[in-house]
């Protein structure tokens, strides 16, 4: 929505001189990786008073804190516009982090860019257009390890355990198939990466509930791997409930955190952000 | 009011509504739930003219409207609101609304050259009403804001708005609800039951969230694969077993095993 | 520096250089750039309705005007003595035969449900149609050409005023736009830039071997003027005596005097379809196109027929194009199929729009009257660098001569590279959108 | 005092490649001339270039416009193509008094345009050319050919009567068809010419335009292997394209036996392709407003436009290019001269060259003089 | 007898031609189509590519015919192609470097990058006249002929001739080679998935830990190469000439929107569509049907369908009908 002149394209639709399919809107803060640093100490990855905005424009994160430990899942719940994705993309590094740091496992990733981030152990799950819908099912697990230059066959055989259903779908394009095995080839590709940490965002929007169940299920299947987890969801209730960790944004700051059960129980929060 | 008669709508092979029939009642909300892929939004876009049926007819108080494209069913009465936004970004929330009423005169050209006059007139009318509806909405403030930088849940307000710059007969919502904040969604709904009520607009609603489904549909209709499944109350739905296998599910298996584990 | 200082700046800067041209050159030339400057500014205006309002990308620009440059001929030409005795009825019915054929042909396709027996009596129909057509075409054609062949060989004209054949050459263009619009935007998806690529071509090729209808590559020159001739003026005493007066000799004055009629007529017309454009635009009708643009899959949600809005506007920017098509034929006071060519007549109109600043009318008319002035002093700008640069360089030395030869291809280069500045530091153009 | 010449050709365009030699050819002329200093009272003359385009009558105009009134020339050697030839000749030459001297514009249309007595041409009508033409092939014997010209005024007009005449005398044309120059493929335009057949194929093209590529391809599919070819073909880029694969073919173009042709690539002494088409056209174009202006005393062309065909035709002393010095000193004496130059110029009529041609054939990848006409 | 005569008349003036012009349409057109499918815009300025690389290809050759180096039969120029495809990289580098990148990183929108590249296509098409002029440049030498129509006629006795040219059949067997390896690239490496990825979704390619950069830079480097490989087909079959690569752009745009945008199964294919229907529609069938047809039923006219001035808007038309029956062309491709 930013006001470049290089974005108005005067409502243009011509198939025959552009090709909106697929279209990129994500823009990495940095595109060379800058130096990292250990630092030691604190949670598994953390996003650490983090402020920062798109582009040139306002800042939309003002001392923004979210981290996640191993063996957790932490979850961000908070009204539309408050910075939810804006977070998980700082974390990312699709955005200038103006002040604040991002670390992992003690490591300080501020200055890295995404690619880099990846192969230091990033899983991401974005909450739309999650999979390549003209490549086979494997092809897109296959993308998921494009990093790794190892065997990444014992992977996939985890990765269809987890998810059987793909492994009967392995060669048919993944743009045929439903919302929900969509949404599992998603996070299969990500764990294609062996991550060390998975960031989902809004994993379950617009999800029939058995879906919505089902992911949730193998999101805690995932998590009990050992694997760290933090998830944006507007499926609130649900998703606290099985949060290890919850924090509700408002405006780009923290407004409130305390585990699932805790916020689950504070009426505020209900009132303002579960919907009563 | 709207009667959907066997409607079939193939993409290749791929029989995405598979002869769903249903008919609306007038001044009722009707709730649109099932799985995903069932066919909910192809069903919409065939009633919205959007993409034509391979057979099956839709008529709307008795008259066909197979077929027909979006911008005539406007004309008939029937609008609908789009799952993401569509607001016209480089104008302002007033102009969003005032571009709505259909055979404004200042859409000739000819007018635009040699009836200056009367368009002056028509627009202090539209003006006048589109301030009106953005005051219903409480989003008065907002007038003169470009449409494209107000936040997700205002669009949606937006969205509602338009439907209310001229007598809509029926309005159809897909997935209000998706990605929208709790809280909101419930005040989405005020308005919903309130333009029910004061204006007698009746209403489709697709959504997954069953609080909000519960909230303000009667009836409410569950589809899959193509094909109407059930339709009653949400109660009656709620308990039908065969909406429980392919859409509701039975919750969490593993929630528990986590919080022993953990 | 605020907006409004900062276009007028702008146009003073352009009127500057074209003043600068008359200083330093000649107001002959001047007057002549700035004449070619108003028609292309019409032209742009005409693309830039359709691209800036409506996000249509036409690049069959050269095939409307040229139907301008048709139209000239067709009216104000005098009909060829016996030529529609010949053949000129049997080419008209003809003509109406293979529109009928057409139209039953799209008859079939959308009356007649889908499958084998469509498909055969659809191609029985154009093959049938086709060869009757040909059959009644060609003898009345051979008719037609064999009179005079060498100064005629066409149909001939109307014989009406050449003032005429603008608003003619409009409803020419207007007519194909129609046609062009309705089958491509009717496609599925939207491949407008090919189709009218594609038809501009054609367009040329029926205008360059038709020779019934303006004598194809042969040329039609002498067409008849609305403004007098230069040497009636050097022969009018009266003119002579009042340029004198002015202290200007007969020549240089009835040229000048000539080319400002010229100007003025431009002017008028240019001013007349600015001032319908920028009404156009500030109406409901304007901000009905700008959120179709916006978001065309909620405008036709709200009763908005985007098709034929669509189809309104291309046909409308296209009429354009074709009204100064005949604008530039009349100016040339011939026809010559053959000088249409992309690079010229579609690329060219494309960059000033774009240097211009898209969805401005003003811009579009400024970018028109500074790339018009390039187009046609780069060369000698060109030609006096590369002098200046070979200066050192030893007479009869290849790569001096080599320099120079290559001065003229210049433009072009110099035509990107303005383009490609323009995208990158303003790249609204120089008159944004607001 | 200085004599301007504008040279207007199209330097960039479909004619690109012709027109740096012809601009050379003229500025030989204008060299010449210089360096003898004898036009008027030691004149230097210089050349203004300026680029027609060949197609775009827009941009001609305009350019020749800056020559006349800023550049402010005395005379225009130039345009090329038919086309902008008129448009400058009607909107420039005729309003400003100018005279135009084209080597290259041979439409027959030209002929009758409104000139005010201003415009002359080095080069024939292509009216005449069609009838000689077709002397050439019956003569040999040659009784149906196939015929493609070039998709312009030029070709179409070449063609044209060419066609008139050749039916008239008996011969049989199979396929007139047209084709586009700078084109793709030519493989379309030479299947249906091998379909129609005849003894020959007329390529009334340009050699290094879509002439050559309808050539290769025809001899390349053994469609045609003679050839006949006007004068738009003839250059050394033909023996260059093609050698010996099109001996037998036969063709013309303007020219004499004069010894002209020959002192002028002697002058030109490879300096610059002396072949190619229409640059001895150029040369003499050049020559023949210097020279009128020299007759007239003046470089006025008011004045001098009307000693334009007397110093080109009979009476006088002949000239031959590399005699400009000669000429310029006999008409500075009061005498008469007949400038021959390297195409035997001889203006006729409206002030075209009469058209003398010499008839060619190819042999052992040659272009040799089989006769003149 | 006669059935033959009529084959091989028809094989020599419709089949090889329009074989070798589809390759060299097909070629062009792929390259089209890989901006297409991965930067996503139309590149008007690739028929300037194909000239600029074909012109390194002509000095190249130049160059080694100087110092004597050859292939004996075959055109010297294969030997230069390496060089030009290299020289063409570098100038595709170094302009999307100075051009395209900067527009990418602004994420403008495609249609911007169109434009853009009009201007590039002002420039390079500037600069390749600049460099080698205007004018045609013969660069092809070698044996002409694989087998000529006198050889045919007097091998096989027939009265027609069949002649296939040595760059006719260079041209195939290049094009054969640059689309298998292409497909095999794009299918089978690691680097073509990832160009494929790239291509269904920049955002998760990203994600994915894909370079988008390098993807950019490998796919201006295949057309670089494809794009000079079919402007030195090109060149080699008619001749070298500036201008007239201009002119091949429609043509290929044709190709590629005829096959379905963004596909290049279908650059293929409609390379070959838009070169058959060229020659073929406007052939005159009068010598074939000659052959056929008995003696009293011999046709008096030429049979030609349409002379060949409209060849082009035969193609034209076809690309039409092609669109209103399968909107996104033959081979599904990436248009809405
Ligand atoms: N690419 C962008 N450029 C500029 N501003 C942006 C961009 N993306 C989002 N914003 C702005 O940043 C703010 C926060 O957006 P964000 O997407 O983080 O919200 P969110 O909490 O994820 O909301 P939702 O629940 O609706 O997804 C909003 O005001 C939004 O308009
Ligand atoms: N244009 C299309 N071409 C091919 N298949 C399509 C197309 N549109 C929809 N489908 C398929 O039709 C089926 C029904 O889709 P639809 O969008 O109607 O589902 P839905 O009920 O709205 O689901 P959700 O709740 O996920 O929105 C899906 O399997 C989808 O993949
Ligand atoms: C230079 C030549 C190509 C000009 C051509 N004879 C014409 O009259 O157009
Ligand atoms: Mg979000
Ligand atoms: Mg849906």
């Amino acid at each position: 929505m930013s006001d470049s002149p290089y974005h108005d394209d005067h409502g243009n639709k011509d198939a025959t001189i552009t090709n909106k399919a697929g279209m990129g809107t994500m823009t990495p803060a940095h595109r060379k990786s800058g130096k990292t640093q250990y630092v030691g100490g604190g949670p598994f990855l953390i996003g650490d008073s983090m402020t920062g905005g798109y582009g040139k424009g306002p800042d939309i994160l003002h001392d923004c804190t979210i981290a996640v430990d191993k063996g957790e899942i932490a979850v961000i719940v908070g009204p539309n516009g408050a910075g939810k994705s804006t977070a998980m993309k700082a974390v990312f590094g699709m955005l200038d982090v103006r002040s604040g740091s991002v670390r992992l496992d003690g490591e300080d990733i501020t200055n890295l860019s995404p690619q880099d981030r990846v192969v230091k152990g990033m899983g991401f799950v974005p909450q739309t257009s999650n999979i390549f819908t003209s490549m086979t099912v494997e092809e897109n697990l296959e993308m998921g390890a494009f990093i790794r230059t190892d065997d990444f066959s014992d992977t996939m055989e985890q990765v269809y355990d987890l998810f059987p259903i793909l492994k009967e779908k392995r060669n048919q394009p993944a743009g045929e198939l439903s919302g929900g095995q969509r949404q599992q080839v998603a996070v299969g590709r990500a764990l294609m990466t062996k991550p060390k940490v998975l960031m989902l965002d809004e994993p379950t929007a617009g999800v029939s509930p058995i879906v919505m169940d089902e992911l949730f299920d193998r999101i805690i299947e995932v998590a009990r791997t050992g694997l760290p987890i933090l998830m944006v969801e507007q499926n609130a209730r649900q998703a606290l409930a099985i949060a290890d960790k919850g924090y509700v944004l408002v405006q780009g700051q923290n407004a409130y955190t305390g585990t699932g059960k805790e916020l689950l129980a504070d009426p505020e929060v209900r009132k303002s952000f579960l919907g009563g | 009011m709207i009667v959907v008669e066997d409607v079939h709508k193939h993409f290749g092979g791929f029989h995405a509504v598979d002869g769903a029939s249903l008919e609306i009642a007038k001044g009722s909300i009707t709730g649109l739930i099932g799985p995903n892929g069932a066919g909910k939004t192809t069903l919409f876009n065939v009633i919205a003219g959007v993409l034509p049926p391979t057979s099956g007819k839709v008529t709307m108080d008795g008259e066909d409207i197979t077929g027909l494209p979006p911008h005539e069913l406007f004309h008939k009465g029937l609008l609908r609101t789009f799952q993401i936004a569509h607001e016209f970004s480089s104008m302002t929330c007033r102009e969003n609304l005032m571009m709505v009423p259909g055979s404004q005169s200042g859409e000739s050209l000819w007018n635009t050259w040699f009836g200056r006059k009367r368009i002056a007139d028509e627009e202090r009318a539209l003006r006048a009403k589109a301030d009106e509806v953005l005051e219903f909405l409480t989003i008065e403030h907002l007038a003169d804001h470009k449409a494209g930088q107000v936040s997700g849940g205002q669009k949606k307000l937006l969205e509602l708005g338009r439907t209310m710059m001229v007598d809509a007969k029926i309005v159809f919502l897909d997935e209000v609800g998706a990605g929208v904040n709790r809280t909101l969604l419930m005040t989405i709904a005020d308005t919903i039951l309130r333009l029910n009520k004061e204006r007698g607009y009746t209403f489709v609603v697709i959504e997954h969230d069953m609080d909000f489904i519960g909230k303000i549909c009667d009836p409410v209709i569950c589809m899959a694969e193509g094909k109407v499944l059930a339709e009653g109350t949400l109660d009656e739905i709620k308990a039908n077993e065969h909406v429980i296998e392919a859409y509701l599910g039975t919750g969490l298996k593993n929630k528990d095993k986590l919080e022993a584990g953990s | 520096m605020s907006e409004p200082v900062k276009n007028t700046l702008l146009f003073v800067l352009v009127g500057g250089l074209i003043l600068l041209t008359g200083f330093m050159q000649s107001w002959n030339s001047a007057v002549l750039i700035l004449n070619m400057g108003l028609i292309s500014a019409i032209m742009a205006i005409g693309v830039n309705l359709q691209w800036g309002f409506a996000g249509l990308f036409n690049v069959g620009v050269m095939g409307f005007v040229a139907l301008g440059g048709l139209a000239v001929v067709l009216i104000s030409t005098t009909p060829t003595p016996g030529a529609w005795s010949a053949g000129g009825f049997g080419i008209v019915l003809a003509l109406l035969l293979g529109a009928a054929t057409v139209t039953a042909a799209v008859m079939i396709a959308q009356k007649m449900s889908k499958g084998r027996a469509r498909t055969i009596s659809l191609i029985a129909v154009l093959v049938l149609g086709f060869f009757v057509f040909r059959a009644v075409m060609d003898p009345n054609v051979a008719a037609v050409e064999a009179i005079n062949p060498a100064a005629a060989g066409n149909i001939g004209g109307l014989s009406l005023p050449v003032l005429l054949a603008w608003p003619a050459g409009g409803l020419l263009a207007a007519g194909a736009a129609w046609l062009i619009g309705k089958t491509a935007l009717g496609l599925r998806s939207d491949y407008l830039a090919i189709a009218t690529l594609g038809i501009a071509e054609i367009i040329i090729a029926v205008l360059k071997n038709e020779d019934w209808l303006a004598r194809g590559v042969k040329n039609v020159i002498g067409l008849p003027r609305p403004v007098p001739y230069e040497i009636d003026l050097q022969n009018d005493p009266g003119f002579v005596e009042s340029a004198a007066s002015l202290g200007l000799d007969p020549v240089t004055a009835s040229t000048l005097y000539v080319k400002l009629g010229y100007s003025v007529l431009f002017l008028v017309v240019l001013l007349v379809l600015l001032w319908m454009a920028q009404m156009a635009l500030k109406s409901p009708w304007g901000r009905m196109m700008r959120a179709i643009r916006d978001n065309e899959v909620a405008a036709e949600a709200m009763g908005k027929d985007v098709t034929r809005r669509h189809l309104q506007i291309f046909v409308l920017g296209s009429a354009i194009c074709g009204i100064a098509g005949a604008m530039m034929t009349t100016l040339d006071g011939q026809l010559t199929p053959g000088t249409y060519q992309p690079l010229r007549f579609t690329f060219l109109i494309w960059v000033m729009v774009i240097v211009g600043g898209s969805g401005n009318n003003f811009g579009a008319v400024l970018g028109a009257m500074l790339i018009w002035f390039l187009w046609v002093q780069v060369e000698p700008i060109g030609l006096w660098l590369m002098q200046v640069i070979t200066a050192g360089m030893p007479d009869g030395s290849a790569l001096r001569a080599h320099l120079i030869d290559s001065a003229a291809h210049m433009r072009l280069l110099t035509m990107g590279v303005v383009l490609l500045l323009v995208l990158r530091f303003s790249p609204r153009g120089l008159i944004p959108e607001r | 005092e200085d004599v301007k010449i504008g040279v207007i050709l199209g330097f960039t365009g479909p004619i690109e490649s012709l027109t740096p030699s012809m601009a050379d050819g003229a500025e030989l002329a204008m060299k010449e001339v210089t360096d003898s200093g004898l036009l008027l009272d030691g004149a230097t003359v210089t050349s203004v270039r300026a680029d027609s385009t060949c197609v775009d009558a827009g941009a001609a105009t305009a350019a020749a416009e800056r020559l006349v009134t800023s550049d402010k020339v005395d005379g225009i050697m130039g345009a090329d193509c038919s086309g902008v030839t008129g448009a400058i000749l009607s909107n420039v030459a005729v309003p400003n008094g100018v005279v135009m001297i084209s080597p290259s514009a041979t439409s027959p249309a030209l002929s009758d345009a409104e000139d005010n007595g201003l415009f002359f041409r080095t080069a024939p009508s292509d009216a005449r050319q069609g009838e000689i033409m077709t002397q050439v092939l019956l003569e040999e014997g040659i009784k149906s050919v196939a015929l493609t010209y070039t998709n312009n005024d030029y070709g179409k007009g070449l063609a044209d009567s060419f066609q008139q005449a050749f039916e008239a005398a008996g011969g049989e044309v199979t396929i007139s068809a047209a084709h586009e120059d700078g084109k793709a493929d030519y493989s379309a335009e030479v299947g249906a010419l091998a379909a129609a057949g005849g003894d020959r194929l007329v390529v009334a093209g340009y050699v290094d335009q879509g002439g050559s590529g309808i050539v290769r391809a025809a001899i390349d599919s053994g469609a045609f292997d003679t050839f006949h070819f006007p004068d738009g073909m003839i250059g050394s880029k033909l023996e260059e394209n093609f050698g010996d694969e099109i001996d037998g073919s036969t063709g013309q173009h303007p020219g004499t036996d004069s010894p002209g042709v020959a002192k002028y690539e002697e002058i030109v002494a490879g300096a610059f392709d002396a072949t190619s088409p229409f640059t001895p056209e150029s040369y003499d174009a050049a020559a023949l407003i210097m020279l009128a202006m020299q007759a007239a005393g003046s470089k006025n062309p008011a004045d001098y436009k009307e000693k334009v065909m007397e110093v080109a035709n009979e009476p006088g002393e002949k000239i031959y290019p590399g005699e400009l010095a000669k000429a310029l000193q006999i008409l500075k004496d009061g005498g008469d001269v007949d400038y021959v130059g390297a195409t035997a110029v001889e203006l006729i009529g409206p002030g075209e060259s009469a058209g003398n041609y010499r008839q060619i054939v190819i042999d052992g990848g040659k272009i040799t003089t089989a006769k003149y006409r | 007898m006669d059935f033959l005569n009529a084959f091989v008349a028809l094989s020599n003036f419709v089949l090889v031609p329009a074989i070798a012009y589809g390759s060299q349409l097909a070629l062009g057109a792929l390259g089209v189509t890989l901006i297409y499918g991965i930067l996503r815009f139309s590149n008007f300025a690739h028929g300037d590519t194909m000239a600029f690389g074909a012109m390194i290809a002509v000095l190249a050759t130049w160059w080694l015919q100087s110092i004597g180096v050859g292939l004996g039969p075959l055109p010297t120029a294969l030997l230069a192609l390496p060089i030009a495809i290299l020289g063409c990289m570098l100038l595709v580098l170094i302009t999307d470097r100075l051009v395209y990148r900067f527009y990418r990183e602004q994420k403008a929108k495609p249609v911007i990058l169109v434009i853009v590249s009009m201007g590039v296509m002002f420039i390079t098409n500037g600069l390749v006249r600049f460099v080698i002029g205007p004018d045609d440049q013969n660069f092809a030498d070698g044996e002409r002929f694989l087998i000529s129509a006198r050889d045919f006629k007097e091998m096989t006795g027939l009265e027609e001739g069949l002649a296939i040219k040595t760059t006719q059949g260079i041209t195939v067997v290049v094009a054969v080679i640059a689309v298998a390896l292409l497909f095999w690239f794009l299918n089978k490496t690691r680097t073509g998935k990832s160009m494929r990825a790239y291509s269904d979704n920049e955002d998760l390619a990203l994600l994915s830990g894909i370079n988008p950069e390098r993807v950019v830079m490998y796919t201006w480097l295949i057309v670089a190469a494809l794009a000079t490989t079919a402007g030195v087909l090109y060149g080699l079959d008619k001749s070298f000439k500036p201008f007239v690569y201009f002119q091949l752009l429609l043509p290929i745009f044709a190709s590629a929107i005829v096959g379905g945008l963004g596909n290049p199964l279908g650059a293929i294919a409609g390379g070959f569509i838009i070169a058959f229907s060229e020659v073929t529609i406007t052939y005159a069938w009068k010598k074939v049907l000659t052959y056929l047809a008995p003696e009293t039923l011999e046709p008096s006219g030429l049979v030609q369908l349409l002379s060949t001035d409209y060849k082009f808007a035969v193609s034209f038309v076809i690309l039409l009908i092609v669109l209103l029956f399968k909107p996104t062309g033959l081979f599904k491709g990436k248009a809405v």
